[in-house]
């Protein structure tokens, strides 16, 4: 019943505004966390067994006669299920204390999960036009989420992102049509199918081109990032966790590598192209991310850095880089979602976001510094956590694959990444406690409880990265190589 | 196929109309003419449903919007739009016009394509059996919009 | 199939180079939208005709159709936007949204 | 005898120093007994040992060819037994002269340990063990001069250290190469060729021991350590135990590790710097006003007279020089035990103060005279047939510039002892100190006993060139040549002793002439020597210490030090903090200033990137 | 308890304990002393039981494999026994001694678990015979230093820790990244598995730079004095005895043990690693900041035990291992003198200090044997290892190497007792007790062992000639 991802949280989204009159604050918290808490445990345990029987197509039956949802769960769609479910756990418990004070909770967590529901559909759709539409659904949940606020700031970024992202939805939809128009069908198995007898070579590279915009804006890749560091910075804590850690990944990278590697196959042109974007990506952002202020913007510019890995990763082509790539997908959604989280506990502990204002919160926050230290040296690639294990393997795969310059620049980037990393932590938590914080106590329960829950992830997948990488990173990634064989075996340029 | 390509060229035209127009009532309005040609095309191309939804649905309600959106901001200062526009505008669109019809001639003629089988079966069941999940997207989107609309909406205590 | 679909691809072309065009020569925020409008206008004739053109009218009927929910839904939080971003800065010019920098 | 006996010299001193650093100071007393009774004992193995002549110990200690190996054979035995005679007279002088000293056992534990080491190094048969407890001794040199309580002791200790170390350094580096050449570490088996590699592993070990010895260039810590150091250390160590431990090395390294034929370069080397050390510092040494500063002088020129007979490679040479080490270190630990007797009861050894204390210190100034006449090679004493030894030796290896520098050596130090004699001794009563009595036995004893001994080993020579010298030079001697050192020793009718005598004669006059030119003052006889002209000038230099190698060496580290500081370390340091930081933000706000806020801008870039990506694409697919 | 457990065990009690120390110190300030001192204790005497077996030679290894060639290696052979116990033992003293040194800091929990994770990396790392595992263990303890440095939270400390941590972390990173390359060459990590291959020059460059980026040798040595900034037992624990180790050991694991170095290398290597043990004699001369001298002084010494290693001979290679030994204890013996001087005085600057001899006669002959075992003068350990280096390095057939490491050794002598004669001889500024027996007791002991491990020279160098042979049994 792999609809349920999508329609559990439709339904108690839909449900949740008038639950909203009744109760202000209990309820909705209990439905919210509780309907993400049930599709954690399902996606965890229900979703292995399924997949150990290989993908399974779901065709589901309204009232008796067949109906045509065809739903595809294999490795990859359930990696990205389980990310999902997992910081977007996170998220909700963290908003039930941090969205006190913003007020229409049952709005907000209606907004949330319909942006739940919206990935999780992407994720399992088998359709183009699904993708767009699923992504859509996002999308528009989460222009609204980012302006939640209200404030100027907010409404600045939330129009700026909306603007840009429906121009990216446009060429989106071009190149579907297009794709449409040749092989008449919308299906990725079709659709590869009928584009492996048609090897229409230019037709499809210019399809590619308008998709990796498309998807490059959704995914914040350089030129087309510009978005990102305005719009999550604004949004509340909770919510630029979710749309770093998750939404860029799924409407971006998972979209992205789905059409590239399973449906048009990852050519060598291609390759380069998505390598010398995630490379170009990484350094930009990495040096960006260097010079801010702000803490959130940082951690914005970082997220677009990250990014920069996983495309890279992927784009290598290699089972190996794949997997590279895919696990520190997994692992930077974690990470970076904890890092938003923490941010969002020191802005409401002191009110800022400057990290020249704050100094040695260390103190008076233990746990948040520690938990931030935690996210912070994990997506540096510092071993024993868990980001230095996928990019080992992106390393490892750069340089079997022959490409040294990219594995260069992808050290130096993490020595980049540890830097503006260490400066963060030196100005908010690690030195002298600024006397205008004497009275900052530690964050409220349920926010400190969630970065915990992400901090033990991240710890626990660094020391047992091999069982996760075998349980849940193996399969994702023999989907997607399977995909890269099949094809590229046909298309040859 | 005369009436087609003229009811194209007038969609092209008003809706270039729409963006070039200083005032905005009269750009929504040369708007909603160009959804009106563009339902009137989908009815040529016996495409019945999607051209009452144009018709209705984009040229009616959001129109609607549109004009409810111009009234709610009337009171902000007036924007000064720089006059290059008005040539600048127009200047490029031409010489789109002819590298787009020039490519569509040339390059893009050559694109394979697979011959499709016949279709078979009414709108309904195509919409209903073939694309269910659609549905579900729809109606996922409807909410999006609803509650982006309260959440955007919403009274009281407004965190800056 | 021959050349209808090359006709209604001229047409659409030149509908979405105009909506690009207009974003980025208007100011006014609500201009912008009319613009993003205009390519809508073009991605569904360019969807129809699409569909018209390979004779799988229906399908492309369904497709349009949910693009126009999705464009509904769309533009009401746009213009719920437009709205907030009007009252808070008492204009509606794009330039002046531009306070987030660096 | 095992063989195990053999660690007792080392194991025995080591042990009563540590005891001896440990009991209270009210147990005076005891500790000078104890310590007396150790010296004894050592005395008495150390004749064991010479009875014994071979015994060997060796023990695997670190492996690769470095094992713990003590071999007794003649040359280290008579070494031994010297070693030990010289440790019982400073313990007993000492007991006194040190009794109310601050740090006294300090330095009782010094000596001894000093003693430990030095037997250590004179029995080690392997280079490891030799260099082990060769380089000891320079944390006991460091320790005892700073006992000196002195403000400046510290800065010569640590310039003694200094220099020592260097030499020592060498020496290792002589040692590695030597064993690279030879590929054994046991010393009895090493015998190379002194070429190429070989030769410089020589100079190497040759800077180390006369490093030790305190020839030439190294020497310069030795007339500061006269007055910040104690006096009985000075007796004890640059005075005895250093020129033995120098001496016996060198001697080694010609004899035994490298076959040095006289006449080669290496052996003219040794001649010049033998020269050279007596010439130069028997000149400082004339112009000197402090008893102990003249005496230290001395003890560095009479080393220049044993390099240059060992550095003859001529038998006779060497025996002369071998014969002059055991001689100078009798005589100049006398005279430097009579100045220190001096000190203890006048309180100053300034040649200007003292005068005319024969009268109230008769055996002091007899002593003193005893081993002055033995120091100028005053014909029956020992100094003149080891001298006349090195002279003939001089002559024997053909180089006569090296023999006319040992004779202007001998006028100018009978030229300065005639003037201290006089001057502390025989001149006028002066004012400034009050009556003295003699000083106490402890102290007048070995005075005596070591210008006994100087009477003896000169009148009586045979007894030492046999029972000592003789035998060490027996493997090198051409087998024909007779081996009889002693035939000639006091006979002064022929030509090198009848130069000698006029030397000793024309530094007569020169005295008499300086004492009456001066008016009557002792202490100003040197001053026409002091006064020529170009001479004056270089005085000047050398006291301001501009020869002093040490001075200028450490004023060159510290330069270096500045240099690789200012040029090396810096810089880098400024790459990493400025430059790569400079950088980084410069790049970044270039970065940052690009994304202005505007939305056309941004909308901008991903159109560019459309194009872009579409052209590399259909670029790549080509 | 067979080898394999003791090791695992030698790892896990610091790292484990290292965790427990908050829980600890919620009992009571003494009970978290208590516990760091037993944890470390423990550490120190896990691996003492294993001298029986590595004195019998021969190497154990324990493999568990996990994904992708990762696996988890573990070698247990008289190397890696050495250097445990070295560290481990001077790694205790430390923590003995810093109980009472910061006894009335603050974040003392986060001291006494970075110092102990500190520990059980290192042993981690020297028992670890997987590249992967190594560098993870390598960069823990770069995070442990960091922290370390940082500990008195003033910005310019903290600036300087960031700086210490950014060019570790920068060495090790392109180390990684020649692990990688000769990964793709032998395409496994594991280091038994490697014995004896030659290894591309390319390679070697990425990994000496991580080599010289944690044994602070030349182009990547500034951070080093400038973690004087840490409180004194920190530098002691980093410089002195178990960091700086680290990247000599690694060498010694890797271009001994494992790979056999280009021609080209072996050539290069002994001449850089004078040349970074002069210049840093050099600074040490000229410094005026006590802490900032035994750093350059540190990284002058670690010059040698490169140059022994490098020269690849039996007499280089086990002087190396003595010197790591004999320096370790020397010079954290140095250190911890420092920091009780520096207690009292309040100031670093050695020119406002003078004649504390007169106060402090315990410290001031620590100090003074502690400097002869690092000149390198008999009869203290000190001698054996520079003289076993400098033979090897003249038997190499590097005579002038030689010449120029003695004449660092001078330098050495110069500005140690340039040191020692202006903070403890001349006459006395501030006149200031010894403070807290226990940090004065600690520093004798230091001493006596000096001097012990001079006189029984015999024991510890039956342990490392056999490490040696075994070690570079391909060499010859």
């Amino acid at each position: 019943m792999i609809i349920l991802f999508v329609a559990l949280p439709l339904v108690v989204a839909g449900i949740l505004p008038l639950v909203g009159k009744v109760s202000r604050r209990v309820v909705p918290d209990l439905l919210a966390n509780a309907a993400l808490l049930f599709l954690l445990v399902y996606a965890a345990i229900a979703g292995r067994h399924l997949i150990a029987g290989g993908p399974v197509l779901q065709q589901l039956s309204w009232f008796g006669e067949p109906v045509a949802i065809r739903l595809a769960l294999d490795g990859f769609s359930l990696l990205m299920l389980l990310a999902i479910a997992l910081v977007g756990l996170a998220a909700c418990l963290f908003s039930i204390d941090y969205m006190e004070h913003y007020g229409a909770k049952a709005n907000y967590y209606a907004l949330f999960l319909v942006m739940i529901a919206g990935m999780n559909g992407l994720v399992l759709a088998t359709d183009l036009f699904n993708v767009y539409l699923f992504m859509e659904v996002a999308a528009v949940a989460s222009y609204a989420l980012v302006a939640f606020g209200l404030g100027r700031d907010e409404l600045e970024a939330a129009f700026k992102y909306l603007m840009l992202s429906v121009v990216a939805t446009a060429f989106i939809l071009i190149s579907v049509a297009v794709i449409f128009g040749m092989t008449g069908s919308l299906d990725f198995a079709a659709v590869a199918k009928a584009l492996q007898e048609l090897n229409a070579g230019a037709a499809v590279g210019v399809a590619s081109a308008f998709f990796l915009m498309g998807f490059g804006l959704k995914a914040a890749l350089i030129p087309f990032h510009a978005w990102l560091p305005d719009a999550h910075p604004s949004a509340p804590a909770p919510i630029s966790a979710v749309l770093s850690g998750l939404l860029i990944k799924v409407s971006g990278v998972y979209a992205m590598t789905r059409i590239f590697l399973n449906v048009f196959g990852l050519t060598p042109a291609l390759s380069t192209v998505l390598m010398s974007l995630g490379a170009l990506s990484m350094v930009v952002a990495a040096f960006l991310a260097l010079g801010q202020k702000d803490m959130k913007r940082m951690l914005a510019y970082s997220s677009i850095s990250q990014v920069g890995y996983v495309v890279l990763g992927i784009g290598i082509g290699t089972p190996l880089g794949i997997a590279g790539g895919l696990f520190h997908l997994f692992n930077h959604a974690l990470a970076k979602g904890l890092l938003f989280l923490t941010s969002g506990s020191v802005q409401q502990a002191t009110g800022t976001r400057n990290l020249d204002e704050m100094g040695g919160l260390a103190k008076r926050m233990p746990i948040t510094a520690a938990t931030n230290l935690v996210g912070a040296l994990s997506i540096a690639g510092v071993p024993p956590l868990n980001g230095f294990w996928s990019k080992l393997i992106i390393i490892i795969a750069l340089v079997q694959s022959g490409h040294p310059v990219f594995a260069v620049i992808a050290v130096l980037t993490s020595v980049l990444t540890l830097w503006y990393y260490l400066l963060m932590q030196r100005k908010a938590f690690f030195g002298k406690l600024n006397e205008k914080w004497a009275a900052v106590k530690e964050a409220p329960f349920w926010m400190t409880a969630a970065t915990v829950f992400l901090a033990l992830l991240c710890v626990g997948i660094g020391i047992l990265f091999s069982s996760t990488v075998t349980t849940w990173i193996q399969p994702a990634a023999d989907v997607l190589a399977d995909g890269v064989h099949a094809v590229i075996g046909s298309w040859g340029f | 196929m005369i009436v087609q390509t003229a009811l194209l060229v007038g969609l092209v035209l008003f809706s270039v109309l729409a963006i070039l127009l200083r005032d905005l009532l009269k750009s929504a309005i040369s708007l909603a003419a160009a959804s009106l040609f563009l339902g009137i095309i989908f009815f040529r191309m016996n495409a019945p449903y999607a051209g009452v939804f144009e018709i209705s649905v984009v040229a009616g309600l959001i129109t609607v919007l549109f004009i409810l959106t111009i009234a709610l901001t009337k009171a902000g200062d007036e924007v000064r739009e720089s006059r290059a526009v008005n040539w600048v505008f127009p200047l490029f669109f031409v010489a789109f016009i002819i590298i787009d019809a020039l490519v569509m001639k040339g390059l893009l003629r050559k694109i394979p394509a697979l011959a499709s089988g016949a279709e078979t079966g009414t709108f309904g069941d195509v919409l209903w059996k073939g694309r269910t999940f659609d549905l579900v997207g729809q109606i996922a989107v409807i909410l999006a919009g609803v509650f982006a609309v309260l959440a955007l909406f919403r009274k009281g205590d407004k965190h800056d | 199939m021959t050349n209808t679909w090359y006709f209604y691809l001229f047409f659409a072309a030149a509908l979405i180079f105009a909506g690009i065009l207009g974003l980025l020569l208007r100011r006014n925020l609500i201009k912008l939208f009319i613009a993003i409008e205009v390519i809508a206008k073009g991605i569904s004739l360019l969807l129809l005709g699409t569909g018209f053109a390979k004779d799988n009218i229906l399908v492309a009927q369904t497709l349009v159709v949910t693009f126009i929910v999705v464009e509904v839904s769309l533009v009401a939080t746009a213009l719920a936007l437009i709205i907030n971003i009007a009252r808070q800065t008492k204009s509606l010019d794009v330039r002046k949204l531009a306070r987030l920098k660096g | 005898m095992t063989p195990k006996m053999l660690l007792l010299p080392i194991l025995l001193p080591a042990v009563l120093a540590v005891v001896l650093l440990v009991i209270p100071r009210t147990l005076r007393l005891v500790r000078d007994a104890l310590a007396l009774a150790g010296a004894a004992a050592l005395l008495y193995y150390g004749f064991v040992f010479f009875s014994l002549k071979d015994l060997r110990f060796n023990v695997p200690w670190l492996g690769m060819g470095i094992d713990f190996d003590l071999r007794l054979y003649h040359f280290s035995s008579f070494i031994l037994l010297a070693l030990a005679g010289f440790l019982i007279l400073i313990i007993l002088y000492s007991t006194v002269k040190m009794k109310d000293a601050p740090r006294a056992r300090e330095f009782f534990a010094y000596v001894f340990l000093t003693a430990a080491f030095a037997n250590g190094a004179v029995l080690a048969n392997n280079f490891v063990p030799l260099v082990f407890f060769w380089e000891g001794l320079l944390v006991t040199l460091y320790g005892l001069i700073t006992i000196g309580g002195r403000p400046t002791s510290g800065r010569t200790a640590v310039k003694a250290l200094l220099i020592s170390g260097f030499c020592d350094f060498s020496m290792i580096l002589g040692i590695g190469l030597l064993w690279t050449v030879s590929g054994t570490l046991t010393m009895s088996q090493v015998s190379v060729e002194p070429t190429g590699l070989a030769a410089i592993a020589f100079v190497l070990m040759m800077i180390g021991a006369a490093g030790k010895a305190g020839a030439m260039p190294f020497h310069t810590w030795i007339p500061d350590a006269a007055v910040d150091a104690p006096v009985t250390f000075m007796a004890f160590l640059p005075a005895a135990f250093e020129k033995l431990l120098g001496i016996y090395l060198l001697a080694r390294i010609s004899l035994d590790f490298f076959k040095l034929r006289p006449g080669s370069g290496l052996s003219v080397l040794l001649m010049v710097l033998g020269a050279v050390t007596i010439v130069l510092a028997v000149l400082m040494a004339l112009v000197q006003k402090d008893l102990k500063r003249l005496l230290s002088y001395h003890a560095v020129s009479q080393v220049g007279y044993m390099i240059l007979g060992i550095g003859t490679a001529v038998p006779f040479g060497i025996a002369g020089g071998l014969f002059h080490m055991i001689n100078h270190a009798m005589y100049k630990c006398g005279l430097f035990l009579s100045a220190g007797s001096v000190e203890h009861r006048t309180g100053t050894t300034e040649l200007k103060k003292l005068g005319g204390l024969r009268k109230e210190m008769p055996l002091t100034a007899f002593g003193f005279t005893v081993c002055a006449l033995a120091i100028s090679g005053v014909w029956p004493l020992n100094g003149f047939v080891s001298k006349e030894m090195v002279f003939h030796g001089a002559l024997e290896s053909g180089y006569t510039v090296f023999a006319i520098a040992a004779w202007v050596g001998a006028i100018f130090t009978f030229a300065s002892f005639l003037k201290a004699g006089h001057s502390v001794f025989f001149g006028e009563r002066t004012r400034e100190i009050p009556a003295v009595k003699e000083s106490q036995p402890a102290i007048v004893v070995p005075i005596l006993v070591l210008a006994a001994l100087c009477i003896l080993f000169g009148v009586y020579n045979k007894l030492p060139l046999t029972l000592f010298i003789q035998p060490i030079l027996a493997g090198h001697a051409e087998a024909g040549a007779h081996l009889d050192f002693t035939s000639h020793a006091l006979d002064i009718f022929n030509p090198v002793a009848l130069i000698s005598i006029g030397c000793l004669v024309l530094a007569f006059l020169l005295h008499r002439h300086g004492f009456l030119k001066s008016g009557r003052k002792p202490y100003l006889a040197s001053e026409p020597v002091h006064n020529l002209p170009v001479v004056h000038k270089l005085y000047d230099l050398a006291e301001a210490r501009v020869f002093d190698p040490y001075e200028q060496g450490i004023k060159v580290l510290h330069g270096l030090s500045l240099v690789l500081y200012k040029a090396v370390d810096r810089p880098i340091d400024f790459v990493f903090e400025k430059v790569v930081t400079v950088a980084g933000e410069k790049f970044t706000a270039i970065l940052r200033k690009a994304h202005n806020g505007h939305y056309a801008n941004y909308l901008a870039w991903c159109l560019a990137g459309l194009i872009i990506v579409a052209g590399a694409i259909s670029l790549l697919a080509k | 308890m067979n080898a394999e457990t003791i090791v695992l065990l030698t790892i896990l009690v610091p790292v484990v304990g290292s965790f427990a120390t908050p829980l600890a110190s919620l009992l009571s300030r003494r009970a978290r002393s208590v516990w760091a001192i037993l944890v470390s204790a423990v550490t120190a005497v896990l691996p003492l039981t294993l001298i029986p077996l590595a004195l019998q030679g021969g190497e154990l290894v324990v493999r568990k494999s996990l994904v992708l060639g990762l696996d988890f290696v573990l070698i247990i052979d008289p190397l890696s026994i050495f250097m445990a116990g070295v560290s481990s033992f001077v790694g205790c003293l430390i923590v003995v001694y810093s109980v009472g040194y910061i006894h009335k800091e603050e974040n003392q929990n986060e001291y006494y678990l970075m110092v102990l994770l500190f520990i059980g990396a290192m042993m981690g790392l020297v028992f670890s015979g997987n590249l992967i595992f190594l560098y993870l263990f390598w960069e823990i303890i770069a995070i442990s230093c960091w922290r370390l440095i940082g500990f008195y939270r003033e910005p310019a400390h903290v600036r300087k820790a960031d700086k210490a941590f950014l060019v570790t972390f920068f060495g090790a990173v392109v180390m990684l990244l020649g692990f990688i390359q000769i990964y793709g060459v032998t395409n496994t990590f594991d280091i038994t598995a490697m014995r004896g291959t030659l290894v591309p020059g390319t390679a070697v460059l990425l990994i000496l730079f991580g080599l010289f980026s944690k044994s602070a040798t030349i182009p990547l040595h500034t951070w080093l004095p400038d973690a004087g900034v840490a409180p004194t037992t920190v530098t002691a624990l980093l410089h002195a005895a178990v960091l700086v180790k680290i990247g000599v050991y690694a060498f010694a694991r890797l271009f001994l043990y494992t790979f056999r170095l280009p021609e080209g290398w072996q050539q290069a290597i002994p001449i850089i690693v004078v040349v970074s043990s002069l210049v840093a004699a050099g600074a040490a001369a000229v410094e005026n900041d006590i802490k900032r001298i035994l750093a350059y002084s540190t990284i002058s010494q670690i010059g040698y035990i490169f140059l022994g290693f490098s020269v690849a001979n039996a007499a280089g290679i086990s002087g190396s291992l003595l010197f790591i030994l004999m320096h370790g204890l020397a010079k954290a013996g140095l250190f911890l003198c420092a920091g009780i001087v520096i207690h009292a005085v309040h100031t670093k600057d050695i020119r406002e200090m003078g004649g504390l001899v007169k106060t402090m006669p315990v410290t001031a002959i620590a100090f003074l044997v502690c400097s002869f075992s690092v000149i390198g003068i008999p009869p203290f350990g000190g001698f054996f290892s520079k003289f076993l280096v400098i033979m090897g390095t003249v038997q190499a057939g590097r005579p002038w190497l030689a010449a120029a490491a003695l004449f660092t050794a001078v330098l050495t002598m110069y500005y140690l007792f340039r040191v020692f004669s202006l903070v403890f001889l001349g006459e006395l500024k501030h006149p200031a007790p010894e403070k807290t027996k226990s940090m004065v007791f600690v520093v004798a002991v230091l001493a006596v062992l000096s001097l012990a491990a001079g006189l029984f020279v015999a024991y510890p160098m039956k342990l490392v000639n056999i490490a040696t042979t075994e070690m570079s049994w391909w060499l010859r």
